[in-house]
This record gives C-alpha cells, structure tokens and sequence, in this order.
C-alpha cells in the first residue's frame, strides 16, 4: 500500500489536482446555467468512447463477443458524446441574448 | 512518434475539457465553451484511432467498425438531440448519461473476458489484483449510473413512477455491500469469472431502487448525481489504459458534477441527503393538506375584471412557475403579453432561479415561446422593480414567492430567496385549485388582501384573458 | 524533444493542473486582502528551503564551499519561510473584526 | 517506507499550500488559511530533515548545520517580522521574497559544483543537458528575483532612488539575452564551469535595471511579480530534485502570483506593461501641470470654521489617502474621531481599494491606530451613504476622489471607480498644496462649489482641529 503511494505519486498528484480544478472551475455558476453545465459536463464523460474504441480495435475478429459488446460499447459512448454537446448546444442558444 | 503526437493530442484534450466546463459556467462564454470541449474530444477520439499503439507496437484494427459505431451514434445522438422538445432536455441529458455508464460498464466486461483468457492460457492467476479492482469498481459505478439514468428519465417522461417500501433504503444498502463483496472476492480469485455478472446484475438492481423512491421533482439533482457518477466510471477507464484524458476528463467531471449537485440543493434551500432519503424532512403527506383547511379568507376575481386591471396598468410583472409548465401555457402566455404590449402596457417576467422543476425550466420554457431574453429578469433586479408595478400576474408559481421563506422559521422553506410580489400594487394568482406546490405547505400570500385568485387551468385562463382583453 | 513530452507527461499534467489552480483558487479575491495574499504566497514559496536541506545534508564534510553556501542558503529559506508566515500572520490579524 | 512516508509527507504539503491559498484570498478564513500553509510546511521540512534518501538510500547527514541554520533563519525571521511595523510590512515581504531568490540562486551554484565534480572524474560531459538547463534557469530567475527585490526593499525605505536613462529598457533586455546565450552555452559545455558566474552577475545586473527605473508607488506591483518569479524558481528546484512540494508549491505560488499581479495592476486601472516601462503614458512630467495653472477658483475655509461645521454635523465621513499615511497622521485622526464622537457626531471611514500605495494601506495604518474595523466601509456600500452625510471630510487622498475618472475619457485614470463624495452636502479637503496625487493630474474636485480646501500638513491641521473641536 505505501510502496504503491511512491510507485503512482504523479497519479495521485494529478487527481487530486483535477479535482481542485473541477470545483474551482464551475464554483461561481450562476443557478439559471446549472443544466446547461450538467449536461455539458455529460458531454465530457463520454470521453470514455476512447475505452470503447481501444476495445474495439484490439478485439480479434473472431472473438464475436468483444466485437459485439464493443461495438455496443462505441455506439452508446458515442451517442453520449454527440448527443451530449449537440443538446447542449442547443440549450445555449436560446440563452443568448437577442438584440 | 505517433505515441508522442497522440499524448499531445490527449493533453490538449483534458486542457479544453477544464476550458470548456470553466466557459460553460459564465453565460457570456457558455456556448463557445461547449465547442472548444467538443472540438478538444474530436481531437481526443480522432487521435485514439489513428495513432493508438498497445505496447508491442501494434496500432488499431477493425477501423470499419469503430466508424460504424461512431457514424450510428453519431446520428442518433444528433436527432435525438435537435428534435427533443426544448421542456423534455433534462430527459435527454439522463439518456445520454446512462449510455455512458453503459458504455463503461461493457468496457469492464470486455476487459475483464480479455484478463480471464490470459489467465487461462499462462494459468497464473496472480498479479492481476490491481487490474481486476479496477474493472471492478468500473463496473459497478457504470452499472448504477446506467441503470439509475434509465429510471430517472423514465420519470421525468411519466413512464415511471416512484415506488417505496419501508427498509428500502437497508435492502439497497444490502444490495451494493453484496456487489463490493463480490468484487472483493474477484480480486482475491479471478477465476471465478462468473462473480462479474453477479456484480453486474447487483449494480444494476442498486442502480433502480436507489432512484426509484425519490420523487419526480427531484430528478435534475439526482441526474447530476448520476453525471458525476459515470464521470468516476470514465475515470475508471483511465486508470485501466493508463490513458490520461480519460482519467483527467473523468475526475473533472465527477468533482464538478458533486459540487454542481450540492449547488442545485443549495438553491432549493435542501440538503444532499434530503432529496436521497426524504422528502423535505420526511413530513410532505403531514404538511400538505388542502386548501382551505388553514380556515382562511381569500378573494377571487372575475375573467372581465382581471383583463380590466392588466389593460389599464402600465407595468404588469409576470411570475411563471411549475403550473405554467405544467399547462404548456408558454405560447398563450407569449400571446398576452404581446397583446398587453399593444395597448401600451409595459410587460416583463420575474424569474426566479428554482421556478419549475429544473434549473433554467422558465428560461428554457419562454425562450421556446420566443419570449424576448431582456424580458426575463432575475430575482436580484426585479425585486427592486416589484414596487413600480400595477399589477403581478402569477402563473402556476407557489413556492417562489410563499412569504414563509421570510417570516416563518418554522417553514421548511425558511431561508429560501422569494420574489417579493407584495410589493407591487396587486397580486392576481392563476392556478387551479388551493392545493399546494412542491414543498407541500400553505401559502399565505393567497390569504393576503392584495391578492386575488383566479382559478383554472393556466392555458385555458390566459387563453380566455387574451380573448377578453381584445375586446376592452 | 517529443519523446520527453511522452517520457514526462505526468509531470506536465501536473504543472498544468497546477497553474490553473493557482490561478482559479485566488480568482475571487477582494483587494484588500491582495497584500496579505502576496505575503502568504511569498511564504509558500520558501518551500524552496528543501532544497536547501537536501544541499546541505549530502555535501561532504570536507567541501566547505558547499557546505557555506548550503548554510546560508538554508538561512536565507527560512528567513523566507518563517518571516514570510509570521509578518502575513500580522497583517491579517488586523482584518479581524474587533467585537 | 521512509521514502513513502516522505511522500505522503510531501503530498500533505502540496495540498495544504492550495487550501491555505484559497483560504487566505477570503476575508473570514484569511488567518487560517495562512497557519494552514504553515503547518503543511513544516511537515514537508521535518518529513526531508529526517526521511529523505538519495538513489542509493543514503538519508541527510549534516544535521547539525541544517539546524542551525534553521534556528538562526528562524530567530532571524521572526523578530524581523515582528518587530517592524505596520506599514514598513511590503518592504519586509520584500526583503523574504529576495531570500527565498537566494537561496534558490544558490542551490544551483553548489549543485552545479556537484556535477561539475562528477564530470571531471567521470570525464563523460554528456547526457546532462537537461540536469544544466535547469540549473541554469533557476539560477537566472533566483537571481533576478533577489536582486530586483533588494532594490524595491531599498525604494520602499527610501533608500534607493529612482534612476533611469534612455535605452535602459534596450541595455536590460541584451543583459537578458546575454545570461540566456550563455545558459544555452552551458547546456553544450558543460565544462566551461565558469559560464555559471557569468550568467549569475549578469542575471543579479539584470534584476538591478529592471527595477530601477519604476515609481516607488509602483513597488507593491513589482513585488509581487518578484514572489511570482520566486515562485517559478522554487518549481525548477523541483525539477532538478524530483521533488514533487517544491516543483507545486512553486507553480502554484507562480500562477498565483502572476494573476494577483494582474489583479492589482486592474484595481489601479493600469496594465502591467504601463507599470513596468512607462508612467502613465510616458506623459507624467507632462500632465503634472501645479495648481492655479488651471485658472480655476477654489475656496479656502479656516480652521474654526472647519470645525465648526464638523461639530454640528450629524455624520461625517472620513477619506484617508496616502497623505494622511505620509504625513503619519493615522493616531490624531482617531483622536478627531473620539472627540466628534463624544459631540454625538456619526464618523465613519471612506475606504477606497487603491488608497495609499499598497492594497489594503488604509485597512493597516487605521488598524495600526486601534480604529475599529466596523467603521471602515468598503467603497460600493459607502458610496450609497455619502448621500446621507452632512460633511466629508478628505485626508491626503487625491485620485480617489477625482471624478475626471468618472467624466473624463481622456484622463489616464477614466473609468476607475471612485468615491462620489460629491454627494454629501460638503466636502472639506486636507492636503498641503494644490499638487497633484500619483497620477499627476489635476483634480477638478477643488474647484467645485461644495468643495472646500484646507491647507497643511495632515497631522499638524489635524491637531489643530482636535484643539479647536474641543473648545466649541
Ligand atoms: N427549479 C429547480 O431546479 C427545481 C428542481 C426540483 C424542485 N424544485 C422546487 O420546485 C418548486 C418550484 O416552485 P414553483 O413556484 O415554480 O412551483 P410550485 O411551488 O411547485 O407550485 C406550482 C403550482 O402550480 C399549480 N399548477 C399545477 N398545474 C397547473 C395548471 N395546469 N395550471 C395552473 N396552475 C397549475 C399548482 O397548484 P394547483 O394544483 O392548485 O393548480 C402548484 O401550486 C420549489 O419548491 C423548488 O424548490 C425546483
Ligand atoms: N493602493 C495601491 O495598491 C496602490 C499602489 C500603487 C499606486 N497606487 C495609486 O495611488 C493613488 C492613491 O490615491 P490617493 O488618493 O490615496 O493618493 P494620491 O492621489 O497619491 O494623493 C495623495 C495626496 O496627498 C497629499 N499629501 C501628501 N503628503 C501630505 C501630507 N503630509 N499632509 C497632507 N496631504 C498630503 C498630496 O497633495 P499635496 O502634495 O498637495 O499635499 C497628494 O495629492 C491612486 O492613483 C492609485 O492608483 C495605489
């Protein structure tokens, strides 16, 4: 356990940091782009597509069961990445002021 | 080479991610936020697929699937997302949310197929202890984060409703300790391959009843809950590739979206734990008894005689809440304001931040109506304004503007930030009957003798003003 | 110079990260508070004390350049440590309210 | 496990350095936030003194030397920083600031000693391009960083004068260069040991000139990019030792420090560059025209009538600016304070965020002079009160009070926020002459009609005003 803590010391460091940036970064959000922040931070975590497609792409192709449940695996992450942003998106436009 | 550019491709990654959520928080930069996010995971994916190499050297193959795959969701996502009604977005959102978790949790089940081949095949079993934790736990927080997601939009969109029993909160406790069970005993032997799909069916069964006993309202916070979750998943991910956009974008949206979920309590005036276990304080059926039984004397006001105030006064200040919503009043409402405006009466709209059931609802709700943005004013300004006003017009709002967040310490609501309409000259209130909002209490602003009620449905009532106030 | 970036990557995730909580954890900072803040922030970076030490503890008993100027150097950290800490400690014990 | 725990060690300190940080940018958990730092410190300090090892699992010896040292830094420091006073405190952070600058300056001389030893008796020169580089840089930023501090501790003190030539910014800029290009020769050659003493003088040559040339007032600004370069060269100590609290603290006090630098050039309405290489346009001799030159009509009042209009005030507000910190005038003005308060007369004090010469210089010299903290207002709540005040009565501050920043947008200070004293119902202003302030520009104040002037010396009129108070 302590030997792991020197072994990954950067790790740690680097998640411990995000998560002050994460908290500092959205701390003075106005309350009326709180749904808009949700659903782009949604957008975000789709960034696990790159899991997805890592599978996808080392899977042998006779190995039908990662093929399947990776392909499965790209197609969600994706939808949660596109679907993700566009809706944000689409949020934001109609906060914008018209003039 | 190609490992060095895709480790620069994945720094600019996570640096437009912490830019993007930063831009997103500031209205001015919000939109544009969301593109340089958008644009930092294009480059993030792009560079995946092209330049990705295992440790021995070997890049991607199966390219035609992976643009299957991404060419499909790419298109569903984009329909779903431009043809949704602006009012049902938070649905959306939860959708895609539990696609996430999904996501992760079919990368944990692949991977871990992998690590029991090579088990198999070099027959020690040892050593993978890390690895195995890893899939593990990104398992059981995608699970709970996909399942969760899916009852949470089936809430939002009616499909669902909330269902509790006494100990439901011990049997959901039992369930996720069976699941970190099972994943203990995985990492100790990870030839018992078929604990996995124990984990995965407890994490899934945790996922549905921790969201189904929490009321419909209440579903923006726990969907942000659920974002952080998969935020976590994804950063599971990470862990397992070694792969830091993963792991940085994963973490940044799991510690924003804990903190923007306290945020939205904390404008609710409620506490995290309140909204997961009980509904304020656990006494909603005590405190919400119907109309009239408070003994009360209210007024109510005629059709004619309320198209007769508003087309006489010169400032009329409209406060929407959850019943205009509700109605799908926006558009008639939009409607009388126009008409308002035609005869010379100055019109805007009182927003407070947690009118409705999401935050943003009513901006969202009178933006789709094609309410103009310099119409709608926050509660900060506008109760500044209250005082120049003939007349305050409220439509299906309660909570919002219940003087007990001022007066009463007592009231559950006690704290809460109001719309102060007393100061105005006349309150008239649209809604249906007595009954109360969502915090379940009684309002006494409708006892008040400024206040005058006019019964009815939101869309019906507007519809009929809009028909008489034509004809004054 | 591309291979350093891969061979050092998490040490450049974690400056990064660093800067951008330098920079949002001081953002919402009220003027008056900007003397004390800068006096505390100098205090911090008397970390550079460590360095010192480690200076001093591995030179040889018989280098006495390095061990003067480590001696001083570690003098001169302090100085910046502690000074930095107790006159940020004054400064602001008069922006107490006085009740 | 030594080791480990230094790690764990080291990461409390990392983090205690953020918390502290953040802590102390917020008026309520300032102090704490300060002990917070300090206490991570000191673990950091203990966890190398006694579990730090090298490669080879050597740990420090030396012990006696490092503590002594320690006790003499710490005796040293201490008594210094609380012995001076009040308002000597910026020259003081100054005077640490160049320590912290040595001190990193000279960890690079002796670690480049130690590496030219290895060379020597290794013969192999290279493979340490990267170890040299950063020695070198750190060597440039401590020095820069300590002589530049020295020279505004000296202009703080009054000490060093003002000093420049033209082509000063042209010479600065070659030195710079200079100390770089024999940086880059000594990555290459890293035989060539006396290049070190090279880049150091021309680094301490560069500190020195860049400087020089720059107001006194302007030295809070100065300083605090200095600790911003402090910052940077403790992070290249972290580099060379692979350490992770000094590489964070430093970027973390260096990204800090930059944006404060920024901030505080904001709150005077200023950009950096206009700091560091020109006064206000270049154009202050120019702009500073004496008094009269204007032509206008000013008043004058006389003592008795002064305090006359003070006694039968029901409130007076009181504008201190660095007049009244010059003339050392902070103990009678408190005195002024008790004896209208005895009269029944409401003071409060007016405190502008740039008054003085550093931020925060009326909050120390008030609270030097035992005023209580509830009567100094900041200046957006003030600014709703002057409306309400019978007499303002203005100390030594000029710029602060100029509404040309409000009017003007040709004046080099339009748009920096001012106190409206001109909507009380008098103005009574202290300075000596009809001099300009900092900025160097007139102040058309004087010559309104509500404005009356009182010359003096701020401590000697204020004297007499006691004096005088006292017999009506
Ligand atoms: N914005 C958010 O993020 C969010 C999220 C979750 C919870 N909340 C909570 O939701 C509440 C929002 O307050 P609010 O004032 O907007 O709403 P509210 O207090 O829930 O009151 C809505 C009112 O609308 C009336 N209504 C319902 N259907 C109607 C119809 N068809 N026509 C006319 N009136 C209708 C209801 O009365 P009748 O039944 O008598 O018609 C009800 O009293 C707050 O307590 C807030 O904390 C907000
Ligand atoms: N606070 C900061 O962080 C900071 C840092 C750097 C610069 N600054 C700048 O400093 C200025 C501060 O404004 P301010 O209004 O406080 O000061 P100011 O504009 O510099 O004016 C000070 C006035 O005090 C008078 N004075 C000098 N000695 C006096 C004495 N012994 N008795 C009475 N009066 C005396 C001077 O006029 P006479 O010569 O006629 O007496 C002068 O006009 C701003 O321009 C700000 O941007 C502020």
């Amino acid at each position: 356990m302590l030997n792991w803590i020197t072994a990954n010391q950067q790790i740690i460091y680097i998640v411990i940091l995000m998560i002050f940036v994460g908290i500092e970064v959205i701390g003075r959000v106005p309350s009326v782009l709180h749904t808009p922040l949700m659903s782009g931070a949604n957008a975000i975590h789709g960034v696990v597509i790159i899991g997805a497609i890592i599978v996808m792409g080392q899977a042998e192709t006779d190995n039908f069961l990662a093929l399947i449940l990776g392909f499965l695996a790209v197609i969600l992450g994706t939808l949660n990445v596109v679907g993700g942003f566009v809706v944000t998106d689409r949020m934001l436009e109609m906060f914008k002021k018209k003039k | 080479m190609e490992i060095n550019i895709l480790t620069i491709c994945y720094l600019i990654g996570s640096i437009t991610f912490i830019l993007g959520l930063k831009m997103l928080s500031n209205p001015a930069t919000a939109r544009k936020g969301n593109l340089v996010a958008a644009a930092g995971m294009t480059i993030a994916i792009l560079g995946t697929i092209f330049l990705y190499t295992d440790e021995a050297g070997n890049g991607l193959h199966n390219h035609l699937w992976i643009f299957g795959g991404l060419a499909i969701g790419g298109v569903i996502g984009t329909l779903a997302a431009k043809k949704v009604k602006m009012t049902a977005m938070p649905e959306m959102v939860s959708l895609f949310n539990g696609m996430g978790g999904a996501c992760a949790a079919l990368i944990s089940l692949v991977e871990f197929n992998h690590l029991s081949h090579e088990i198999q095949l070099t027959g020690i079993s040892g050593g993978h202890e890390g690895k195995v934790l890893i899939i593990a736990l990104g398992l059981i927080i995608g699970s709970v984060s996909f399942a969760g997601s899916m009852i949470a939009w089936g809430k939002l969109n009616g499909k669902v409703k909330d269902f509790s029993f006494t100990g439901q909160n011990i049997l959901n406790l039992i369930f996720l300790a069976l699941a970190l069970a099972a994943a203990a005993w995985l990492v100790i032997d990870p030839t018992q391959a078929y604990l996995l799909y124990v984990i995965f069916v407890l994490s899934l069964l945790y996922g549905v009843l921790f969201v189904m006993p929490i009321g419909g309202a209440d579903m923006p916070v726990v969907i942000s809950l659920l974002n952080s979750f998969t935020g976590v998943a994804a950063a599971f991910g990470g862990f397992l590739y070694d792969n830091k956009v993963m792991l940085t974008g994963g973490i940044l949206v799991g510690a924003a979206g804990t903190l923007l979920t306290m945020l939205m309590c904390k404008a609710m005036n409620r506490s995290l734990k309140n909204v997961l276990i009980g509904s304020f304080g656990g006494n909603k059926t005590g405190a919400a008894h119907d109309g009239g039984e408070q003994g009360g004397h209210y007024k109510e006001i005629t059709l004619s005689d309320a198209s007769m105030l508003m087309s006489y006064a010169n400032k009329v200040i409209i406060v929407p809440g959850y019943g205009l919503a509700v109605a799908q009043a926006q558009h008639v409402c939009h409607e009388l304001e126009k008409i308002l405006n035609e005869k010379g009466v100055e019109v805007i709209y009182a927003i407070h931040p947690v009118a409705g059931r999401m935050p943003g609802h009513m901006n969202v709700l009178l933006a789709e109506a094609d309410v103009s943005y310099e119409k709608l004013q926050e509660m900060e300004q506008v109760n500044e304004e209250f005082k120049t006003a003939d007349l305050v017009l409220i439509l299906g709002a309660n909570d919002v503007v219940n003087p007990a967040a001022k007066n009463d310490p007592a009231s559950p609501i006690y704290g809460m930030p109001i719309l102060e309409v007393e100061l105005a000259k006349n309150v008239i209130v649209n809604k249906r009957s007595m009954k109360p909002g969502y915090a379940g209490i009684e309002n006494d602003l409708f006892y008040r003798p400024k206040t005058s009620m006019l019964f009815g449905d939101a869309k019906k009532v507007l519809q009929d003003l809009c028909a008489e106030i034509k004809t004054v």
